[in-house]
């Protein structure tokens, strides 16, 4: 019955809005959606890290009967069930950023994190064509997007037998966790060539660490998300403090479009996985342009 | 003080009562436990907001409605509960509230060293609180009503834990005091005291002013008080005949304990007979305590052997010696005996929950009407069972305790100052519930600092001093000045 | 309020004091008055689609687990205590249960008395530190956390384990498909029973009872009252203080496999920060930290006062900035409301 | 230690009671023990990598804003309440400072000030809510954390704010150089002194006095340690208790710029759980729930204790996992052996 109706009403479960990306991928969801004057986005549901809560959150959207619903899992199993509900409600879903243990949803938009890693590894080999000693900063250990960048950036690696990770540690996607742990290795490693973070805010504070002790510029920083804030990856790679980094795509732009496709009943793709686009000194200034949404909306 | 009035929730405890002291008089006010004696002190040291009536000083109306106020106007108060911070030291709470910005820590601690001295108190002002004993803790707030400058001086019981020698050194005080123009209202229970160092006194019942006397007559002030005549005093009569042995010790040793001021127990040898009071002197410090808290197990021994109804008997704890029919009614109700933001009734069935259980559950309604009758019997003053205990007065709350242990059914009861802080128709009543206990053949260790109530009570009497028993009196063997010579033998010079 | 209006005041006193002593067992009327107000803003703004079964069962499950928490350190708050660690021990509770199931397909009616023990052998150090070595509760229970955090990270390889088991069929395996009764979304027991909140519901009445009407009950009072006073009185402090740990312990491990059940996996995280909504519930139900004073029904209403003061904000789609500071001046208000004495001045002479 | 070699009885005597009274005023020298322990480790594990300025400095540095939370919090617990707000307030100043800088331009000298009025003035407001409310601290300040969480996030619009704001010829504004000395790694004051430790130690400098010399500082442990005998004393327990949680605030505001500069950004997840952290410090350090018991040394101690543990860790490159468990084992240990009573046994008979 889609198109009879005048107004649909959407609702968007974030896992965690305090966090830049998905901050900015609100933003963006928001700007995307207003080009469609006949969908109404409730405002965005805040799980704050917690399962339990977005758990609620979807229940919440299921009885508040939304035409349209949009799930940025925090952890992918227990939102599964929640999902099946919704899909039981007969309510379509998209499962934005992370996965669901389940098929029974509309269609999954997301990056390819194995890849985003493979990427910074071979942006790694490259940095490192004699070889070299690399620390790496994990995000919070159980979250499936650390282990898919590890994996891929190890794979990559592997080109290059004389790279070797000599240290790594979990910086809970936190700047403020990874300088200190940061000036732990400069003390404990006299020699580090390239520090690889699996977000630009915890190679920002290896920056940090490594520029106290003088030893910044004798150090590759690699890092992903490339967000185009003033305190973003873009920003920095455009400043010299990162090598390079690797934009995270939100895909809002294609979450947008895909719901307004559903709800008009038009057929859309299920599994929409998005590329990524390097961010170098080159690219650096086009690609903050083309992301920024301040001065927008 | 002219026509107040107070309320609380469910209770007047005040109703039209006036009072006023003159400069240089020692004004002593008697009343039964509940009278509301401290309600009216309160009132004027500033402790309530609200009251009725108004106070008048100096012949000026006075509005009293914080502590800070009633300082203002020259009014200190020892309060009848001790009113201290642990953690501070004894200059540090002398001084309280009273402090320069800046501490002048020199002159606080050599000003609170003379107060201590003038009190016959051996302490370093530097001494934590909680490493003081509870005499010491009382003197220390005398020591600090002292330090403020007064006009008027309310003492709410001052001596209930202190032994002869040091109420002694309290009068000379208070004569001191007077004797440069200070009021002083002296509330106080032991009316030997009374007449010792009462110019006057006011008598309250109910709430209300029932009269006033200058000349101190036991009888009429008894009569005045609790509303009819009382029989003897001590009613014991001459030791009955004695059961067998109950409790024996011999050669109880326990360590000392600094930090908490607690003395060491050195060979006490004793027993106690079924049927029988014994009583335990001694000055403070002397260990009264620490023997009765070791035969209840709350220390554990160094060394020494125990028989308790001719079995060997080695509590580990107070729960085993409870288990064994053993009742301790402790020295300091409100911090060893009762959980005060609780009821009666909780209270004082707490230890003999055992005997309502039914099926693993506490039968509420037969321990409550158990707690009921056995307040009832102790005639404790109160609306309900369900009230908290804490908004009990003094002397009720030391009722409770009494209540909750004779629901033990005891066969031997040690009693650490069992009358503290009781007026005297109860105190006739526990002495009577005493008698009757012996009676009834069980046995009765009670630590006094009371030597007349001694004297009265018990079949034997111990003497105690520094942890070592010095002396043992017979009945009718005992005076007071032999006790006393007894409980001063010291051996060593005191450590301190 | 009544009386005025009622006949002869001896006619009257038996029934008022019979309602009275009913309502003080469930701890007076203004407990409720939080909750009354959220259920009555909830009705207002969302009528039906607020109160519902469906909702209703939403909301309570999602807070089941977190309430059982608080069941557990209520028990521990009354004895003066506090327990820090109820979330990490809810966590690898949920560990245990996922890998009991994913590696040897135990059945559900085994894995939750493991749990349990589990739970109950770290409540019970917890219990023993403060006792026998005499560290604050809070300081031994905060070293738990991180001690129990760290062997649940280790067990588990920092990586979350599911609990919905394939057989080689492709199908959910028997004990797979049991567990998920245990509180996955939309999965009942006996039809329409959602097993969390009966659990929670359960929990509650067990521990009320155990306080209210048992020996240990009134010592876990007496030991938050007093302790010394409870000493002397024949009480073990010490038994009586590991036990609350212990139970504490137990109840989060009884916890743990509903979270995983819920999540449909247990997460290394699992239970992070949950001690806090725990506490939160209990003290907001009239805990007082200092001990000796709570009950569980306050705990049940506190706990229902966050979750659905959570609903009833998410409902009205309130975005989740101001939902922060809107909670977090509900819980004053409500608390403020609930305060046994705000009324007394309209109840007059009455005592409670 | 010297007594021994010391020449004749009499004469050792004042000299030992001064070294024991200074000890005394430290704390003792047990409080020092789990510290010394570490220290010890570190050097033994390490040597010259653990034990020189920078090590130690980063160490520090990385724990300055806490610490300073840490001091405000000890204040508050000395009084008997606790405050769970220091970590939303240092979130929400440490946005005040870098919104200060990056919209406004203010200088740091008058960036400080204000954070400090803001942190100060929702300290205030706990400390209203204790007294004149007379809700539970902990429920008061949890409701805080949430309210102050939620106003930041708003403000910030959930955006992380830098602080490294460059002029148009693309290097830092003057402003934003000067306030990297507040905290960014690398940026001394004076040459070589990092100013997060500096403000830490002359905070702990200033409060340590304040509770020791002066007539507020008796009375903070006298709310605490006997409220009732405080105000029967006189002493405006009110006043007291509103001042702390305004003091504990104050010190929240003023950390803010410094965790805001160490991260060169102010983040609306700044602080999370930092409440945690600087209330194990305290305890560590000897400072008692309950009120009435413990010293800004002791808080001091407790934050070298938890930070220098982790560097320990860190450098010897314990696994994240096992971390955490020894973490608490050593937080445990460290405890036991501070206790002033363990000693008790070979100290003999002295009263101390
Ligand atoms: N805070 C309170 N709440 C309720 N009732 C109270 C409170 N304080 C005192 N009362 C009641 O007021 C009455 C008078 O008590 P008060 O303490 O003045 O007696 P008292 O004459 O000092 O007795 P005692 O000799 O036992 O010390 C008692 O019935 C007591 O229960
Ligand atoms: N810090 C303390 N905490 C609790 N109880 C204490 C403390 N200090 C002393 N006490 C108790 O106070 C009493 C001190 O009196 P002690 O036993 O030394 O002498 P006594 O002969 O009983 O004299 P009196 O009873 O007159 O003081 C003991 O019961 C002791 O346990
Ligand atoms: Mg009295
Ligand atoms: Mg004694």
């Amino acid at each position: 019955d889609g198109g009879a109706k005048e107004k649909f009403v959407v609702g968007y479960s974030q896992s965690n809005n305090a966090e830049p990306y998905r901050a900015q991928l609100n933003l963006q969801l928001q700007h995307f959606l207003e080009k469609y004057p006949d969908i109404e986005l409730l405002p965005i549901a805040d799980a704050r890290q917690s399962s339990a809560t977005q758990v609620s959150q979807v229940q919440n959207f299921i009885t508040q009967k939304v035409d349209a619903l949009i799930v940025s899992p925090t952890e992918p199993a227990p939102l599964t069930a929640a999902v099946q509900q919704a899909c039981d409600a007969k309510i379509p879903v998209i499962v934005l950023d992370r996965t669901v243990n389940t098929d029974c949803y509309t269609a999954f938009i997301g990056g390819d994190n194995v890849l985003i890693g493979k990427k910074a590894g071979e942006e790694a080999v490259r940095l490192l064509p004699d070889g070299g000693k690399i620390v790496e900063l994990r995000g919070i250990t159980s979250n499936q997007p650390q282990i898919d960048r590890d994996k891929g950036f190890r794979e990559a690696i592997a080109a290059n037998p004389k790279i070797e990770i000599i240290a790594d540690r979990e910086g809970k996607w936190l700047k403020e966790q990874a300088t200190p742990i940061m000036q732990q290795w400069l003390a404990q490693h006299p020699q580090i060539d390239l520090v690889y973070a699996h977000n630009d805010p915890m190679a920002l504070g290896a920056y940090l660490a490594a520029q106290a002790a003088g030893r910044a510029d004798k150090i590759k920083f690699v890092g992903i998300d490339g967000l185009a804030i003033p305190d973003g990856g873009i920003r920095a790679v455009q400043l010299g403090q990162l090598s390079a980094t690797f934009v995270y795509p939100t895909g809002a732009q294609e979450a947008a479009d895909t719901v307004n496709k559903i709800l008009h009943g038009q057929p859309v793709e299920k599994q929409q996985v998005l590329g990524t686009t390097q961010v170098t000194k080159d690219n650096a200034a086009d690609l903050y342009k083309q992301f920024d949404l301040s001065g927008q909306s | 003080m002219r026509a107040i009035g107070k309320s609380f929730p469910g209770v007047r405890a005040l109703d039209g009562v006036s009072l006023t002291v003159g400069e240089g008089e020692v004004v002593a006010l008697l009343g039964e436990n509940g009278a509301g004696k401290s309600t009216l002190m309160n009132i004027l040291a500033g402790v309530f907001k609200d009251y009725e009536g108004e106070i008048e000083i100096g012949g000026e109306v006075a509005r009293i409605h914080s502590p800070k106020d009633a300082r203002g106007h020259g009014i200190a108060m020892i309060h009848q509960e001790l009113n201290l911070v642990p953690e501070l030291s004894i200059a540090d709470n002398i001084f309280l509230g009273r402090e320069r910005a800046f501490l002048d820590r020199k002159g606080m601690e050599s000003r609170a060293a003379e107060l201590l001295r003038g009190l016959g108190l051996d302490l370093s002002p530097r001494t934590l609180i909680k490493q003081c004993k509870i005499a010491e803790r009382q003197l220390i707030e005398v020591a600090k009503a002292l330090s403020q400058n007064v006009r008027v001086l309310v003492m709410d019981e001052p001596t209930s834990a202190l032994a002869d020698a040091e109420v002694h050194r309290l009068y000379e005080v208070i004569r001191d005091l007077t004797g440069r123009g200070v009021g002083v209202i002296y509330i106080s229970h032991r009316l030997e005291e009374l007449e010792e160092i009462a110019d006057r006194v006011v008598v309250m019942r109910d709430g209300r002013y029932v009269g006033e006397r200058s000349s101190i007559d036991r009888d009429e002030l008894i009569q005045m008080m609790v509303g009819r005549p009382l029989g003897e005093m001590f009613p014991r009569a001459a030791g009955g005949d004695t059961g067998e042995e109950l409790l024996k010790v011999e050669d109880l040793s326990v360590p000392g304990e600094a930090g908490s001021g607690r003395t060491a127990l050195r060979s006490v040898s004793l027993s106690v007979r079924a049927g029988e009071i014994v009583g335990v002197a001694g000055l403070m410090g002397a260990g009264r305590s620490e023997l009765l808290e070791a035969i209840f197990g709350v220390h554990r021994p160094a060394g020494g052997a125990m028989t308790l109804a001719g079995r060997p008997y080695r509590p580990r704890s107070p729960r085993h010696a409870i288990a064994r029919g053993v009742a301790l009614v402790a020295e300091d109700r409100k911090a060893q005996s009762l959980v005060l933001g609780n009821t009666i009734a909780f209270n004082a069935s707490l230890p003999s929950l055992k005997r309502f259980l039914r099926f693993g559950v506490v039968a509420a309604k037969k321990a409550n009407a158990e707690v009921e009758r056995q307040v009832r019997e102790l005639r404790v003053k109160t609306p309900s069972t369900r009230f908290t205990v804490g908004n009990l007065s003094g002397g009720n709350q030391q009722k409770v305790v009494l209540a909750k242990w004779l629901l033990t059914a005891p066969s031997l009861i040690l009693m650490d100052e069992p009358t503290r802080g009781i007026d005297v128709g109860a105190k006739a009543e526990i002495h009577a519930l005493m008698s009757e206990l012996a009676a009834s053949g069980k046995a009765v260790l009670v630590a006094s600092s009371e030597l007349p109530e001694l004297l009265a009570m018990c079949d034997r009497i111990l003497v105690l001093c520094e942890g070592r028993i010095t002396a043992e009196f017979g009945r009718g063997q005992a005076t007071q000045e032999a006790i006393l010579e007894a409980a001063m033998a010291r051996q060593q010079v005191m450590t301190l | 309020m009544t009386t005025k209006t009622a006949p002869p005041a001896p006619a009257k006193a038996p029934a008022e004091s019979r309602l009275r002593r009913t309502l003080s067992a469930l701890g007076g009327a203004q407990a409720y008055i939080g909750l009354v107000l959220i259920l009555a803003v909830g009705i207002a703004t969302k009528g039906d689609m607020f109160l519902n079964e469906t909702n209703m069962t939403n909301a309570i499950g999602a807070f089941a687990s977190r309430g059982i928490l608080a069941v557990g350190v209520t028990l521990v708050i009354l004895t003066g205590g506090i327990d820090l660690s109820v979330g990490s021990l809810l966590g690898i509770a949920s560990m245990t249960a996922a890998m009991m199931l994913s590696k040897y397909s135990l059945e559900p009616w085994q894995i939750v008395p493991i749990c349990m023990v589990v739970g109950a052998f770290f409540g019970f150090l917890n219990g023993a530190g403060t006792t026998w070595l005499r560290i604050q509760s809070f300081v031994m229970t905060l070293a738990m956390l991180s001690v129990v955090r760290g062997l649940d990270r280790q067990v588990s390889d920092n990586v979350s384990v599911g609990t919905q088991i394939a057989g080689p069929d492709g199908k959910l395996t028997p004990q797979a498909e049991a567990f998920q009764l245990f509180g996955t979304p939309g999965h009942n027991l006996f039809d329409r029973i959602y097993y969390p909140v009966l659990a929670f519901i359960v929990v509650c009445v067990i521990f009320h009872l155990i306080l209210t009407k048992t020996r240990f009950g009134r010592h876990v009072y007496a030991v938050g009252g007093n302790p010394t006073a409870a000493r002397l009185s024949g009480v073990n402090v010490t038994a009586v203080t590991i036990a609350v740990f212990t139970l504490s312990g137990m109840l989060a491990g009884f916890a743990g496999p509903i979270d995983a059940a819920y999540s449909a996996s247990a997460d290394p995280q699992a239970g992070q920060s949950f001690e806090l909504d725990a506490i939160a519930a209990a003290v907001i139900g009239g805990a007082s930290l200092a001990g000796g004073k709570g009950t569980i029904i306050g705990t049940f209403v506190g706990a229902l006062i966050l979750t659905l003061l959570d609903n009833v904000l998410g409902l009205n789609a309130v975005s989740d900035n101001w939902q922060l500071v809107i909670k977090g001046l509900i819980v004053v208000v409500a608390v403020v409301l609930q305060r046994p004495d705000l009324f007394k001045f309209f109840r007059g002479g009455s005592r409670s």
